[in-house]
């Protein structure tokens, strides 16, 4: 019956890809043919994987492609179950919203082929989550990669948007190569392909292997989510691909890597070696650290967003450190918390951060551009964008009662918890983790509050911004759904904790969840005896009765002596908007304290007619560096290129240098080969 | 159950009730630590009933945030000050959440305090916001530090057991561990409610202001609503502070004459703190912005100290 | 009987086009010629599955599997050549790439070289694929290098003469160096086999025998057999002839140069190493073939990454795909066997799909440099777009196209038969063939376009990439039974099981 | 009595042994050539070396097939080719010397060298049992090969480069005849007939390469690189 449902919905998004290629020229109907068809998909996959996640034993379907010199098979486990749940219900958000989005590219753009690459996306994610062999995973993966290369650069006329899908593609595909390694080298250790055969395989081999094992899946897993330092693509190629693809993009596509790490790490791995644990957790520390402080210099709303991403990967593999080192500390209890963690705030990201981009998509469209110092005031023109965006900028700087907040109260409970597993000096690690992810944590919501008071608040910034127009309504609604959920997912978090039984129960064989509900599901807890609970659902129900009891009457009774008056303009003649604070002077004071890091350049051009005080026209211009990029990966590049470049005079044309190799080669052969 | 709603209830007038005259003892206690007479500890209850009995006016640039803003942090506020035991050593809302979600409380009000700043579109309110929270942000692992070292000590989050904890061995404060945690909070209570030398509170149109700066478009009871926040939120710090270290006096339960005599405890602790926070801010003067962060990273040092001590000692 | 048709159709074909007067005779003549070719190689292959070889006059033509794959691999990559080349010829002829002069006599005699030519070369190709004896099969390959050098020069230009002298200078010393090598071979067996006895130097009959034969020889043999027919495979360093050639002859005989003719000398090639393996063991032979398999793919890469030129790049990737496939021989065993042959396969639809699109690129934009085409080809032709696209991530190894099945098989055998390190280097290597192409043809195809003029319809040529195309999608995802059976029977031949 | 050597089969050895040596002899001695006409003649007088070789063999070994090898070397490379090239080079007034890349003296020496690595590889198959005439004739073999082919490296002109070639196969019609006492006739037969082929075709190659370059310089065509 599952795998019946499961297969179908793969079978629509299939036919809907095919269909919207076939449709390419009547643009409204290919448009509504793929939407619908990747909704009715997610909608049944949906179905399909929430039931496996509760199935006794895992679903295997044959699929009747390829050759025999290979299987294609998926196979629904916990794990893949899911992360199948998260992609496909994102995918149903974003679907609807891609109704209205789409419309907009009606007769600019092939939209049969989007719906193709659209479709085929979806399809590939939902099998890299449920592959059941090492070689079907790969195609899935490398489709996967295709399908999101050819969304990414779907405005290929851009060039930007040309170089970020070929970087990412070529990122990706080294990945792949290290992934390729690391399954072959684990396939040689059991003679089989199937991930059944993986389990817990690593930990038979040599000391050696296992890590050369480890640190390949790492990396070749890291690129796709994007751990610092493999992350440059995303800042790329979030913002330049369309909206509705950048919140599959962020929201799932990235979470691809993290299913892998999980896979490995808590399925072929038994107890791993305790710097497994640490490396994961220091790149995790890094990459949420280092993405938030990037993304406050940013005024690009959707790069913005994208490094964001990246601080959110940083947070989840914070959690996924953890558990792998209590594994290694034999504490199954504790690694299944951190284990919750990490999955909580995996599903928790891919709501906010599609909500987010969505919203950022609307905002886009209505005042075509992405630059924040352009908007402004949108609080009034696109008033349900201005509340959802709100909602997800709350949620995602971990603010109670939304479902940020839960994810990061159970890393920290889980850091918490570390301290004491261990004598050695690693245990200083959980805590310095835990203030490093607090810091983090208010960094974001610094540079929320910035995201979300720019754009929407105070007068507009531009003409554009001015006559902004509201989403449409299956934008809003897609949007609504999300935001719905952020808040359900706060609320009712004990009620969505005892999804994670399964996963736990597969990968260390631990059912935490009646350990951590408590209070009649209306706490949680960190699973020890006063360990400290929290109650979101509590919090809501106070804010509630308070506001009911105070707020609403007063404010009612206030209205009356409320009167509109003009802002304080510092005595000039009115506000405008160039009284305004930008974004970039927000974050200059961070700007400032972190000049080490940024080594931020600032160029100010001052004209002056009269005397040195009245400048008439003033041009500042700002950026910051990327040490990444500067350091590492651009001199690489050009030294590889160097050395081609250097190696093409073997071809120099000459007919007797030709002979010469072939000669020199023989009497090499003949005087050493042969005998 | 009806026990918990009338500790509820009266901790929650405690807070309301408690938190003006902090705020007044304080401001008189430094006046004549300056030898100037000083308003009189009444003032702040003085200044509320004036404010809540003026207009509104609200600047026709604002939006909905503006208004929803002043009830956000005063209840956020609220929320968390009911999450700390003060006068019994069970905090009556512990169940709703510990130490943790006090600091994310008074964070989600920051949140909305300095969204309400860029609402009206002033620069002021810009500045203000922009500087409280780079400085709310970088006092966070300073304060995450010192509250893993008690949480460590308690084995949990939950106040109710820190402080259970800290009555258990008494003490136990004198341990270095604890002693750098302290101060290390101490340092971050000083930068959160915007005091000598990271802020000036008793300021208005001052270049250097914080807080002032952000709530600088706000008038009547929507203003009364955020001083009155910004002392209650003082207050549970404070608390928070000296009932994690000092729990001394926590009674049992709220009812019966222990009350009474928790209370005094209470107020005792506080006035101790207080003066030493007012002899802190008249020794010093306030500091550049840009010399905050050299503070918190003091903080911050003195935060791990205490970590890597509690396994020293 | 079958074997006789499948020589003798295509010299009937030569013959007729030669003595044609017209050029539609002789585009249909090649056209049916090549399609007898294939319903015969067809049938042979039913054949050979049936009943396992197929030999003719007491054993101077045998086919097996590997000859029959070989053989079907021809022949359908020359009828689609020849479908192709209709359509491209004439766009030559009104385009005056063939002279202009007004009688158009050199026009027609030079279509009439082509059409003679081509069929001679497919001819020589499947001639060397059924020749039981290792010296005709010797011959043969020469002859391939003679029909085909004029094709080189097809246009006349000098750096087309500068081509077809480079590959005839090279070719001819790797071919000599073959003839060494075979006749070093046949001394080695000739103690065995009675001297001056044609069988002597039948592969079947020394296939047998292969354990008695004398070792040192073998050995000298073998190299001088690897350096001469390596060098028509054009494994590094004796593929320096392949850019040249590839890059001036017209695009169906570089098709053919590229897909088929690679099988036939990599045929030749496995021919001595199943002797050799027979006599020496397999570690001796595969120890050589690994050499210069990954040296191939190692010297690609650069060109790849700094290619300025689309066609010459193609080039390069046939260079590349010469090291892989010599690299799975090397390897050996079942998997690197059927990774050999599965890869054998599905690189001739690939590749040959390529040089199609080259064609239609180059044929209308009048160049075959990247830089004055500039991400136009989507704008201007967007079917040949797309398939360009679609056919060179393909053969960088991308899923879910094919080559990624084979070159996985490949790469597994590697790490199973604990060849860690070429593994390593394999992966290595095809990363950066992977991000020049992309870099360079994603650069070609996708971008803002110039006002280029939408190109005008060319059904034989779309027609003909259309089939190619649709052929190479389907087999990413299923292979006919029979052909996997073939393929799998031609992997046992290699890996003698 | 006279007949006697005659019919020793170690005189026949001798002789054969003697001719390859000279074949050798003429080899580096094209090394050195300056004329492309005597580098031709040269080439003429190898090939007559060659099938002389051949014929002994025939006769002492009483293999009658090689007599055709025999004569069909004659035919072919004793006269077919050298006239056709001679022509060609009256038709394109060749008159220039030939300068090699390598100058002769240490060209000559570097024949020399390479004569000793067909020794060494020539070594590790000799085996007293062995029948034929043996590793003698595969040394000069292989160093012909090597030597004709270290001549194509050292030629700039198109013309030459092609003798080189022949005489690389010459090599390799040496080492046929004396291994193996030639190999089954039909394939001697298509070597031959492919070597003809091979001759012509390279010939009018050569011709339209003067033709369209004004010059047989192919160490000048240089323009396909990269």
């Amino acid at each position: 019956m599952i795998a019946e449902l499961f297969l179908s919905g793969i079978v629509v998004w299939l036919a809907g890809a095919v269909a919207s290629l076939a449709l390419w020229r009547q643009p409204v109907a290919a448009r509504r043919v793929a939407c619908g068809a990747a909704l009715a998909g997610s909608l049944l996959d949906l179905a399909a994987s929430a039931a496996a996640l509760f199935s006794a034993s895992p679903i295997v379907i044959g699929l009747p492609f390829g050759n025999p010199a290979f299987t294609w098979a998926v196979r629904l486990d916990p794990l893949s179950a899911f992360f199948s749940v998260t992609l496909s219900a994102l995918a149903a958000a974003v679907s609807l919203y891609s109704f209205g989005y789409l419309k907009g590219m009606e007769g600019r753009r092939n939209l049969g082929a989007f719906g193709f690459f659209f479709n085929l996306l979806l399809l590939s994610v939902a099998l890299v989550f449920t592959a059941s062999n090492a070689f079907f995973f790969l195609v899935a993966w490398e489709v996967m990669a295709l399908a999101a290369y050819c969304l990414v650069s779907f405005e290929h006329e851009k060039k930007k948007a040309r170089d970020a899908g070929v970087l990412f593609l070529i990122m990706s595909h080294a990945g792949t190569g290290l992934l390729l390694i690391a399954f072959l080298v684990l396939a040689s250790a059991c003679g089989s392909l199937d991930f059944s055969s993986f389990h817990l395989l690593a930990s038979r081999m040599t000391p050696l292997q296992q890590g050369t094992v480890f640190l390949l899946f790492l990396f070749g897993f890291g690129v796709k989510a994007g751990v610092v330092p493999l992350h440059i693509w995303i800042p790329k190629a979030h913002p330049v691909s369309p909206s509705n693809v950048s919140a599959l993009m962020s929201g799932i596509v990235l979470k691809t890597g993290i299913y892998g790490m999980a896979r490995v790490f808590f399925d072929f791995y038994g107890a791993p070696p305790l710097w497994m644990g640490t490396v994961v957790l220091g790149l995790g520390v890094a990459s949420a650290l280092l993405g938030v402080l990037y993304a406050l210099m940013e005024h690009d709303l959707k790069r913005l967003l994208a490094w964001h991403s990246i601080e959110n990967i940083g947070i989840i593999l914070i959690g996924f450190g953890a558990a792998l080192m209590f594994r290694a500390l034999g504490q199954a209890n504790l690694a299944a918390l951190a284990l919750i963690a990490g999955l909580y705030h995996t599903f928790n990201h891919a709501m906010f951060k599609g909500l987010l981009f969505m919203g950022a998509g609307s905002v886009v469209e209505a005042t075509h551009t992405r630059n924040m110092e352009k908007m402004g005031g949108l609080i009034r023109r696109m008033p349900v964008t201005a509340l959802c965006f709100l909602v997800g900028a709350v949620a995602i700087s971990g603010l109670p009662p939304l479902n940020g907040f839960v994810s990061e109260w159970l890393t920290y409970q889980a850091l918490l918890a570390g301290f004491g597993t261990t004598q050695s000096l690693t245990r200083l690690m959980f805590p310095i983790a835990g203030s490093l992810l607090a810091l983090t944590a208010a960094l974001a919501a610094a540079c929320f509050v910035k995201a979300f008071a720019i754009p929407f608040l105070a007068l507009p910034r531009s003409p554009e911004a001015a006559d902004a127009r509201e989403a449409s309504f299956t934008m809003r609604a897609g949007m609504t759904i999300l935001a719905v959920s952020c808040v359900a997912l706060g609320l009712g978090a004990t009620w969505f904790v005892p999804v994670f039984d399964p996963i736990t129960q597969q990968a260390l064989g631990v059912r935490s969840s009646s350990a951590l509900v408590m209070a009649h599901g209306w706490a949680l807890s960190p699973g020890r005896p006063h360990g400290g609970t929290i109650s979101l659902a509590g919090m809501a129900l106070f804010f509630l009765v308070a506001g009911a009891a105070f707020a609403l009457p007063l404010a009612l009774r206030w209205r009356r002596r409320t009167v509109r008056g003009p802002a304080w303009d510092c005595g000039l003649p009115g506000l405008t908007a160039d009284n305004e604070y930008t974004a970039t002077a927000f974050s200059k004071p961070l700007r400032m304290i972190f000049s080490a890091l940024y080594r931020p350049r600032r160029e100010i051009q001052a004209e002056y007619e009269v005397s040195p005080y009245y400048p008439s026209a003033i041009r500042f211009e700002s950026e910051i560096e990327h040490p990444f990029e500067k350091r590492l990966y651009n001199p690489l590049r050009d030294r590889i290129m160097a050395a081609a470049n250097r190696m093409k005079g073997i071809q120099a044309g000459s007919i007797n240098l030709y002979l010469a190799y072939i000669f020199i080669t023989l009497i090499l052969l003949l005087l050493f080969g042969v005998r | 159950m009806i026990e918990r709603l009338m500790e509820n209830a009266a901790q929650f007038l405690l807070l309301l009730v408690l938190s003006p005259l902090v705020t007044g003892v304080i401001r008189t206690l430094k006046a004549r630590l300056q030898t100037r007479r000083g308003p009189g500890i009444l003032q702040p209850y003085r200044d509320l009933r004036k404010l809540f009995s003026k207009g509104i006016v609200i600047p026709e640039t604002a939006s909905w945030i503006f208004t929803a803003t002043p009830w956000v942090v005063f209840f956020s506020t609220i929320l968390a000050g009911l999450m700390i035991p003060m006068v019994a050593a069970e905090a009556p809302l512990g169940l709703f959440g510990g130490v943790l979600a006090v600091i994310y409380l008074l964070g989600l009000g920051r949140f909305f305090l300095a969204l309400s700043g860029m609402d009206s579109g002033s620069s002021f309110g810009g500045l203000g916001s922009s500087r409280e929270m780079t400085i709310s942000a970088l006092a966070e692992p300073a304060m995450m530090l010192a509250i893993f070292t008690v949480a460590i000590g308690a084995g949990s989050t939950g106040l109710t057991e820190i402080a259970g904890a800290a009555i258990g061995q008494n003490w136990r404060f004198l341990a270095p561990s604890q002693m750098f945690a302290f101060a290390a909070l101490s340092l971050v209570l000083i930068a959160e409610t915007g005091r000598i030398p990271v802020d000036n509170p008793d300021t208005h149109l001052e270049l250097t202001m914080i807080h002032e700066a952000m709530i600088l478009e706000y008038s009547g009871p929507y203003l009364a609503l955020l001083e009155w926040a910004a002392s209650i939120k003082q207050l549970v710090l404070m608390t928070l502070l000296i009932n994690c270290f000092w729990p001394f006096g926590l009674q049992p339960t709220w009812f019966g004459f222990g009350a009474v005599e928790g209370i005094c405890w209470l107020l005792a602790k506080l006035l101790l703190l207080s003066c030493a926070i007012v002899l802190l801010e008249t020794v010093n003067a306030k500091m550049r912005l840009f010399r905050v962060p050299e503070m918190l990273a003091v903080a911050f040092t003195l935060g791990s100290l205490a970590l890597i001590s509690t396994f020293l000692f | 009987m079958l074997l006789i048709a499948l020589l003798l159709i295509p010299v009937a074909t030569a013959a007729a086009s030669y003595f044609a007067r017209r050029r539609a005779v002789m585009e249909a003549v090649n056209l049916a010629g090549f399609g007898a070719v294939f319903v015969v190689a067809l049938v042979l292959g039913a054949r050979v599955l049936a009943s396992s070889t197929v030999s003719l006059a007491n054993g101077f033509f045998y086919a097996d599997a590997l000859s029959a794959l070989v053989i079907l691999l021809t022949a359908s990559v020359a009828l689609i050549c020849a479908s192709y080349s209709i359509g491209y010829l004439r766009d030559d002829q009104q385009s005056g790439e063939l002279g202009d002069d007004v009688s158009g006599r050199e026009q027609l005699a030079q279509l009439r070289m082509y059409y003679t030519l081509t069929p001679l070369f497919v001819f020589s190709m499947l001639f060397m694929a059924v020749a039981n004896n290792l010296g005709v099969m010797w011959a043969a390959m020469e002859a391939t290098t003679l029909a085909s050098i004029f094709l080189v020069t097809f246009y006349g230009k000098i750096t087309s003469l500068e081509a077809a002298w480079k590959y005839a200078m090279i070719g001819g010393v790797g071919l000599s160096m073959a003839l060494f090598g075979t006749l070093v071979a046949y001394y080695a067996g000739h103690n065995l086999t009675g001297s001056a006895a044609l069988s002597g130097l039948n592969w079947s009959v020394l296939a047998q025998h292969s354990a008695q034969l004398d070792k040192t020889s073998m050995r000298l043999a073998f190299v001088l057999i690897l350096m001469g027919y390596g060098t028509k495979a054009g494994l590094a360093p004796m593929h320096t002839w392949k850019p040249d050639a590839y890059s001036e002859a017209p695009i169906p005989s570089a098709a053919l140069l590229s897909s088929a003719l690679l099988n036939c000398a990599l045929y030749g090639l496995i021919r001595f190493y199943i002797l050799t393996s027979g006599c020496l063991g397999a570690e001796y032979p595969s120890r050589l073939l690994l050499l210069f398999g990954l040296l191939s793919m190692g010297v690609s890469v650069p060109f790849v990454l700094v290619q300025k030129n689309y066609r010459r790049l193609l080039a390069y990737h046939t260079i590349d795909h010469a090291g892989i496939m010599a690299t799975a021989l090397g390897l050996g065993g079942a998997l690197g066997s059927l990774g050999l042959t599965l890869h054998m396969t599905f690189h001739t639809i690939a590749k040959a799909l390529l040089f199609l699109c080259a064609g239609n690129v180059y044929q209308h934009f009048k160049t075959d440099q990247f830089s004055e085409i500039k991400g136009s080809v989507i704008r201007a032709m967007p079917l040949t777009g797309v398939v360009f696209l679609m056919a060179m991530l393909a053969i960088i190894g991308m899923p879910p196209f094919s080559l990624f099945q084979s070159e996985f098989l490949i790469l597994r055998a590697a790490f199973d038969g604990g060849h860690a390190l070429t593994g390593v280097l394999f992966v290595v290597f095809s990363a950066g063939v992977f991000a020049g192409a992309l870099l360079h043809v994603g650069g070609m195809i996708l971008g803002p376009g110039s006002d280029a003029p939408a190109a005008a319809p060319r059904p034989w040529r779309n027609g003909s990439l259309l089939a190619l195309a649709s052929a190479l999608v389907i087999i990413g995802f299923w292979v006919p039974a029979p052909l996997f059976e073939l393929i799998s029977r031609a992997a046992r031949v290699v890996s003698g099981q | 009595m006279l007949m006697m050597p005659v019919l020793d089969l170690q005189f026949g050895e001798r002789i054969v042994t003697l001719m390859a040596a000279l074949v050798l002899v003429l080899q580096i001695a094209m090394v050195s050539q300056r004329w492309i006409v005597l580098h031709i003649r040269i080439f003429a007088v190898q090939s007559l070396f060659l099938a002389m070789i051949a014929a002994t063999i025939a006769w002492y070994n009483h293999a009658p097939h090689i007599y055709i090898a025999a004569v069909l070397t004659l035919v072919v490379k004793v006269i077919l080719v050298p006239i056709l090239f001679e022509r060609l080079v009256t038709r394109m007034e060749i008159h220039e010397e030939i300068e090699p890349i390598v100058n002769v003296p240490l060209s000559v020496l570097i024949a020399g060298g390479l004569t000793l690595v067909g020794y060494v590889v020539a070594e590790s198959f000799y085996r007293p049992d062995a029948p034929g005439v043996g590793h003698n004739a595969l040394a000069v073999a292989i160093s012909l090969f090597l030597i004709g082919f270290f001549t194509m490296i050292n030629r700039r002109k198109a013309l030459t480069q092609v003798l080189a070639l022949l005489s690389l196969e010459n090599g390799l019609f040496l080492a046929a005849i004396s291994l193996t006492y030639g190999m089954p006739l039909i394939v001697e037969l298509g070597i031959l007939f492919d070597v003809l082929v091979a001759a012509m075709v390279l010939g009018i190659l050569v011709y339209r390469i003067r033709e369209t370059f004004e010059s047989m310089d192919v160490s000048r065509l240089r323009r396909l690189r990269g």
